[in-house]
């Protein structure tokens, strides 16, 4: 804990005072001015000039009746629910790791897991655009040479899907309204984020040999170790990437931005809140509306936020 | 230990690197610029024309006008199409626009208001980088073939720019393959000789086991082609159907009205010869083309895994420099007049469609020296650098006399042809995304016209009725935007100011003009909605 | 969005124009059409504004009848729903005081837009244009004559009207001139298809020519040419 | 660690199918990787004719990796420029003002330090829009020294947050011998703090880093002139192409991911173990 200082040992040490000027400085200029300025635009018409017209709450209640920024919120709940689904690969390969008897192997399998951090995000990103090509692309010779595609081609007739995989006939991942979603579900195959495992494995540090010892006693099969033992334990750090993954993704729109396009792809299909907002203030001039948006996404988030803090605790 | 060091030897590569791009920044922004003297005026030209060649042109231009302007230097600053509206606004927005841009993608027309120099007062006057040439003391607007159509916006009343180039749209064809097919080099001038090509190609492939489609399409290339083609059978219906059809190539509110009252319909003659001359073509495209981008298709034609590709002068430099084989042009054949019972309807060549110019290049307010911007502009739309543009770029010029390059001589506008009629995604965007879903079962090997014809009929018309819709609010806002803008000009003209008058008279024309649609447009979507 | 650039270079205009209260009220009230979004309030209180102009303005100034052309063009295009018959009964008794005016004289082409669209069978409304008619003589501005025929034409032809009658109205726009090339060529070439048409031979030579001498370049002169070529001697 | 890697479940008689599992797991996120590193020594037909597997090293065409280079080399010196000095400056000042709200109980510091506590709760999203006027009224659009400030400010509250609680921890003896030896503060920070939290600063460098290098957002509003493209923004200019030659794109991909490659082989463990804690700490 700091040390408490008297009034007089404080005077004495007002140069103290300087070291956090310049931190001090770089908040508020950086995080607080644009929020407040953010909030003042928001009544304003303002195409991100010195002209700007008041209009009260114009934007707030044209956001409130704006489809597509709240059909954005139905993609990302989407995103969401398949991001949780998306965690686990990232906790067996975890457990995985951990059961390890050679300390060496459980070293360089961390090193492999940290490998993909070290290609820049949009490198990933952009392989990853090229895979769903539908000419060149390896997704579609995938399924193609796994003899997937017929079956998707059935299902697709037998389910009425319009059409969209068909015998013969690329697939076109980024081009069909349909599959944008499930394109957008697929990127990262398969999803584990370096962050996660490592978060994970320091989680499973904390069981004991002795934990195990008797698990094995007790003839405990290698599911139901995981089930009683590992995933109690790692609950917390789950917790934590579940609420770290919600806020994450209800912030992003890079990746929609890069595999689709400003507008969310054909149809709009990919069209998130924080997309839209990018959007109306790059892309229309309409920064005060865009400044509303954020508003109302901000305090979404802050919500969840809340919510968060409150039900899903974190233990340290 | 050893640890450590190895981490230090990291960091330290890492300061390394550091030091050595900060001294080449450092170099390149403050050395040089202090070396070469600080008069040196800096003027930017941006656009987004990344096709192969451009570029070049660009740098061509600039290199000469550099050599006799010392003290300026030009620099281009290419930005991929898809980010040009962002990257176009973020630049307007922030005052740090570059000097000249290009207009059309992203722009609006209080965009250029506000941002962009118009040039309405120099139209009249002669280019002086025209001195000397036989277009000497021709008005800038008659030095453009399209007498500067393209620079004009018709909401502003203004001359915005200057058009570099022109475009038409081709047949490409791999000579290699081509030769090797036909054992000729003779291009096909008609649909019936394009067919047999096409039949040739295919037996050719197999007999020879290569993977080869007689033409890439894909969902950029495939229109160009299958919208020509079934404009030749569609000409005359459209004659009947549409008073407007030869000024306005039947305007939508006609047509639909029509399609409502029953004039025409999926089942007429006419469309259903265009269907079957679309389902004929597109036996000859690789399957499931209409999944494909532009460039999977480009990349298709390059490889040597087609013989014909249709695309539009834009693409030739790019095909030139990517294919290792002699490419040659020609214009897209359409079914000569009572060839093909099939499509009885075929009139004839047709006309180019477009002769307004392209790639207007414009000054921004944002220019410190709008003095050598407009000197830069004159001189890349003057005759003699017109012609290093066409030499470089391969694209067409835009400046009246300019010879298209050697290579680009297939590409030159060919007007001695009829005006096709309409396509049957006529109506606007839902028109064409129906027809697009639809368009499988119609090229697909087990589709067929009926097939077709059955799911299109599924939504046609009220995908028409949604495109009437969104017209009719268009047309509504802009004669709504017409009335404070005319009440402006009718006090401006009464105070005298100077050009008002003939700006409110051409507002009256096209208002009035504009006024005759946001009745007409609604009245015939309310038809669909009855 | 797009008005917003408008809305300031309009409110410019009318400052220019003069400090005068009437005039500024009155590019307050032009310019409050066209603020985005439209609500019924700005709508509302631009006719107001207008109202306020015609009333305190002398009455055959000009603001005072711009003033009473907006308020007409409000109830026609602004209020939802629509007053088409005040509108009407406006736009009519602007004319009828010959207020030679180019934007006010367009009061007479907006008068047979309307009544091309209105309601009823086609012989109804061609029975409302053939009432139309009349309104030519209260036209004293080319402009508000060209106007004026032009959308006759259009309207008889979009209601399967008197071809011949078209013909005449465009050749009545045309003799006022077009200095528009899109709306030019509309004209000329629609009036040209529809003479040659109904027999009209010297008419419809008269429009493709003029559009083959006044733009050389245009992609639709094959198929003019060729129309031209077909033309039977002319007959009158 | 020693104490968890016992070894577990020793009575098992092989790790052979853990192994299998993790090597699948691995290979698959890997296969990007992969396909990069073959695709970037083929030409477009190689690559047509064989798009899975590695062509015959004789053949490679190391031309790929010359305009590879020619392309990302400036983007890669600029992003090095921008990430260093971002995650310097930014390390800098967090230890200055962490360095304020560990040491001692200064007066308004219960005041001050909700004021950064409260951004670790606010998200940022609303910001980028005014965050674009605010650098226009600073004169910073097309420089890097936007991207640079914004890098150092937007680092503050994390960073600082984490060095707290770090600095609080060192024994307070320490300091008292320091400050017994007339050492100012600055010289307490220089020769206490920084010996002493080599691995946290490790690690937040590696965050910081990583987070500057990977932003692409903020470059593309911000910069206009090629000559100060990150390699963000050079990728999305590069994937804008109409025509793409695949090898060359993936060895500009690979140029782009050499600097970190470089440093992850020499800072390996503080990779794998740092980031874990340093994470679990925010």
């Amino acid at each position: 804990m700091p040390q408490p200082v008297s009034k007089r040992k404080a005077l004495h040490e007002w140069k103290l005072y300087l070291f956090l000027v310049p931190a001090l400085v770089l908040v508020c200029t950086f995080s607080y001015f644009p929020a407040i300025s953010a909030i003042y635009h928001s009544f304003f018409r303002w195409s991100g000039g010195e002209a700007k017209e008041f209009i009260a709450l114009e934007n707030f209640t044209r956001a409130l009746e704006d489809p597509v920024f709240w059909g954005g919120f139905l993609t990302i709940g989407i995103l969401v629910v398949a991001n949780l689904f998306k965690m686990i690969p990232a906790i067996c390969l975890a457990v995985l790791i951990h059961r390890l008897r050679s300390d060496r192997w459980q070293y360089w399998y961390r090193v492999l897991v940290v490998l993909p951090m070290i290609v820049p995000g949009l490198v990933t990103l952009f392989i990853w655009k090229f895979f769903f090509n539908p000419n060149l692309g390896l997704l579609n010779s995938f399924l193609d040479a796994s003899g997937m595609m017929p079956v998707l081609a059935f299902a697709d007739r037998t389910l009425g899907w319009g059409g969209i995989f068909q015998e013969g006939i690329p697939t076109a991942w980024l081009g069909e309204p349909a599959l944008i979603i499930p394109a957008l579900i697929i990127w990262g195959f398969p999803w584990i984020g370096a962050v996660g495992v490592l978060i994970f494995l320091a989680g499973l540090q904390s069981i004991g040999t002795e934990v195990y010892e008797a698990a094995d006693l007790d003839g405990v099969t290698a599911f139901q170790k995981f089930l009683h033992i590992e995933l109690p334990l790692i609950m917390t750090q789950v917790r934590l990437m579940v609420v770290l993954m919600m806020i994450g993704t209800l912030q992003g729109y890079g990746l929609q931005f890069l595999l689709l396009g400003e507008s969310g792809g054909p149809g709009g299909a990919g069209m998130v809140p924080g997309l839209w907002m990018f959007n109306r203030a790059f892309f229309a001039g309409e920064f005060g509306y865009a400044c509303a948006l954020g508003l109302f996404l901000f305090v979404v988030i802050l919500g969840l936020t809340f919510i968060n803090n409150k039900y899903i605790r974190v233990d340290k | 230990m050893r640890e450590r060091i190895i981490s230090s030897i990291g960091f330290a590569l890492l300061a390394l690197c550091f030091v050595v791009a900060l001294a080449r920044i450092g170099l390149k922004q403050w050395w040089l610029p202090a070396v070469e003297g600080k008069e040196q005026v800096t003027i930017r030209v941006a656009h987004w024309q990344l096709e192969g060649g451009v570029r070049d042109a660009f740098n061509a231009m600039a290199e000469k006008y550099m050599e006799s302007h010392p003290h300026v230097r030009i620099q281009q600053l290419p930005v991929p199409e898809r980010i040009f509206p962002n990257w176009l606004i973020t630049q307007l927005v922030g005052g740090t626009a570059p000097d000249i841009i290009q207009i059309g993608l992203g722009m609006t027309e209080e965009r250029k208001a506000r941002y962009f120099l118009p040039m309405s007062d120099l139209v009249d006057l002669p280019n002086p980088y025209n001195a000397g040439t036989d277009l000497d003391d021709v008005p800038l607007r008659d030095t453009f073939f399209d007498g500067m159509e393209s620079s004009f916006s018709q909401e502003l009343l203004e001359y915005y720019g200057l058009p570099l180039s022109g475009f038409t749209v081709r047949m490409y064809y791999n000579l290699n393959l081509l030769r090797e097919i036909t054992g000729g080099e003779s291009l096909p001038t008609t649909y019936e000789e394009l067919t047999r090509l096409c039949r040739q190609t295919m037996d050719y492939a197999k007999r020879t086991r290569q993977k080869i489609s007689p033409i890439a399409g894909s969902k950029y290339n495939a229109p160009l082609l299958m919208d020509r083609l079934s404009s030749s059978q569609t000409g005359d219906l459209a004659k009947r159907l549409a008073y407007d059809f030869l000024p306005n190539r039947p305007s939508t509110a006609l047509l639909a009205s029509a399609f409502r009252r029953g004039d025409w319909s999926l089942e007429t003659p006419e469309v259903e010869a265009a269907m079957g001359l679309m389902r004929d073509l597109g036996q000859y495209m690789q399957p499931g083309f209409m999944q494909l981008m532009r460039d999977d298709a480009s990349f298709y034609f390059v490889q040597g895994r087609a013989v014909m590709i249709a695309s539009g002068s834009w693409d030739s430099t790019s095909i030139r420099q990517q294919a290792d084989f002699p490419v040659a042009v020609g214009p897209i054949p359409v079914p000569a007049p009572q060839s093909d019972p099939r499509w009885p309807y075929s009139q004839g060549p047709l006309a180019d469609s477009t002769v307004e110019a392209g790639v207007v290049m414009a000054i921004t307010r944002a220019s410190k020296h709008p003095e050598i911007a407009l000197d830069f502009l004159y001189f890349m739309g003057s005759k003699p650098v017109n012609q290093l543009w066409t030499d470089v770029s391969g694209w067409l010029p835009s400046v009246v006399g300019v010879k298209p390059a050697e290579q680009s001589k297939g590409f030159a506008p060919f007007l001695d042809g009829f005006i096709g009629g309409f396509n049957l995604s006529f109506s606007g965007a839902d028109g064409m995304r129906v027809y697009r879903n639809s368009i499988n079962r119609l090229v697909s090997p087990q589709g067929s016209v009926d097939d077709f014809r059955t799911d299109l009929a599924k939504s046609y018309s009220s995908a028409i009725a949604e495109d009437l819709r969104r017209s009719s609010l268009g047309a509504v806002q802009i004669a709504q935007r017409n009335d404070t803008l005319l009440a402006a000009l009718s006090m401006l003209a009464a105070s005298g100011e100077d050009r008002a008058s003939e700006k409110l008279d051409l507002l009256l024309q096209s208002s009035a003009g504009n006024d005759y649609g946001a009745r007409r447009t609604p009245a015939v979507w309310k038809s669909f909605e009855n | 969005m797009a008005s917003t650039f408008q809305f300031n270079e309009a409110r410019d205009a009318f400052v220019i124009a003069t400090g005068d209260e009437a005039m500024r009220k009155f590019g307050e009230a032009a310019t409050l059409l066209n603020v985005q979004p439209r609500t019924g309030g700005n709508i509302q209180r631009a006719r107001r504004l207008f109202e306020e102009v015609a009333r305190d303005t002398p009455p055959g100034s000009k603001l005072s009848r711009l003033s009473r052309f907006y308020i007409a063009r409000v109830k026609e295009f602004y209020l939802a729903p629509q007053d088409i018959e005040g509108a009407t009964a406006d736009y009519l008794s602007l004319l009828q005081e010959k207020t030679a005016d180019p934007l006010i004289e367009q009061g007479a082409s907006r008068l047979v837009v309307i009544a091309a669209f209105s309601g009823g069978t086609p012989a109804d409304r061609l029975q409302k244009l053939a009432a139309l008619e009349k309104l030519d003589s209260l036209l004293e501005t080319p402009a508000g004559r060209r106007e004026f025929h032009t959308s006759m034409a259009y309207a008889l032809l979009d209601n399967g009207g008197d071809k011949s009658r078209a013909v005449d109205h465009f050749l009545a726009a045309d003799r006022e001139g077009f200095t528009r090339k899109a709306t030019a060529v509309s004209a000329w070439l629609v009036a040209a298809t529809t003479a040659a048409e109904i027999g009209r031979n010297i008419d419809a030579r008269y429009f493709f020519e003029k559009m083959l001498a006044t733009y050389p370049q245009d992609p639709r002169n094959f198929t003019v040419r060729s129309l031209l070529g077909r033309l039977g001697p002319d007959n009158g | 660690m020693s104490s968890l890697s016992q070894p577990v479940g020793a009575r098992r008689l092989s790790d052979w199918p853990k192994h299998l599992g993790i090597l699948l797991l691995l290979g698959l996120e890997l296969l990007p990787f992969y396909m990069m590193m073959q695709i970037s020594v083929k030409t477009n037909s190689e690559f047509l004719h064989n798009p899975w597997f590695p062509s015959w090293p004789a053949g490679w065409h190391w031309q790929n990796y010359a305009e590879g280079l020619r392309l990302m080399l400036p983007f890669v010196a600029n992003s090095v420029v921008v990430s260093v000095s971002a995650t310097v400056g930014c390390l800098f000042f967090a230890l200055l003002g962490a360095y304020f709200f560990a040491r001692y109980k200064m007066p308004f510091s219960n005041i001050l330090w909700p004021v950064f506590l409260v951004l670790m709760m606010l998200p940022g999203v609303a910001n980028i829009v005014t965050l674009f006027a605010l650098l226009k009224n600073l004169q910073l659009l097309n420089t890097l020294w936007a991207l640079i400030i914004l890098g150092i400010a937007g680092g503050q509250v994390f960073c600082i947050y984490v060095l707290r609680n770090f600095i609080e921890d060192i024994p307070k003896d320490l300091f008292e011998a320091a400050e017994m030896d007339g050492a100012t503060h600055f010289a307490q920070l220089v020769n206490v703090v920084i010996p002493m939290s080599g691995p946290i600063l490790g690690t937040l460098a590696i965050l910081q880093f990583l987070g500057s290098w990977n932003d692409f957002l903020m470059p593309l509003i911000v910069l206009r002139d090629p000559e100060l493209f990150t390699i963000g923004v050079g990728l999305i200019y590069l994937d804008g192409e109409y025509v793409k030659d695949w090898g060359k794109m993936m060895a500009a991909f690979f140029v782009a991911s050499v600097p970190l490659i470089i440093i992850f082989l020499f800072t390996m463990k503080l990779f794998v173990r740092g980031l874990a804690s340093g994470a679990l700490k925010g």
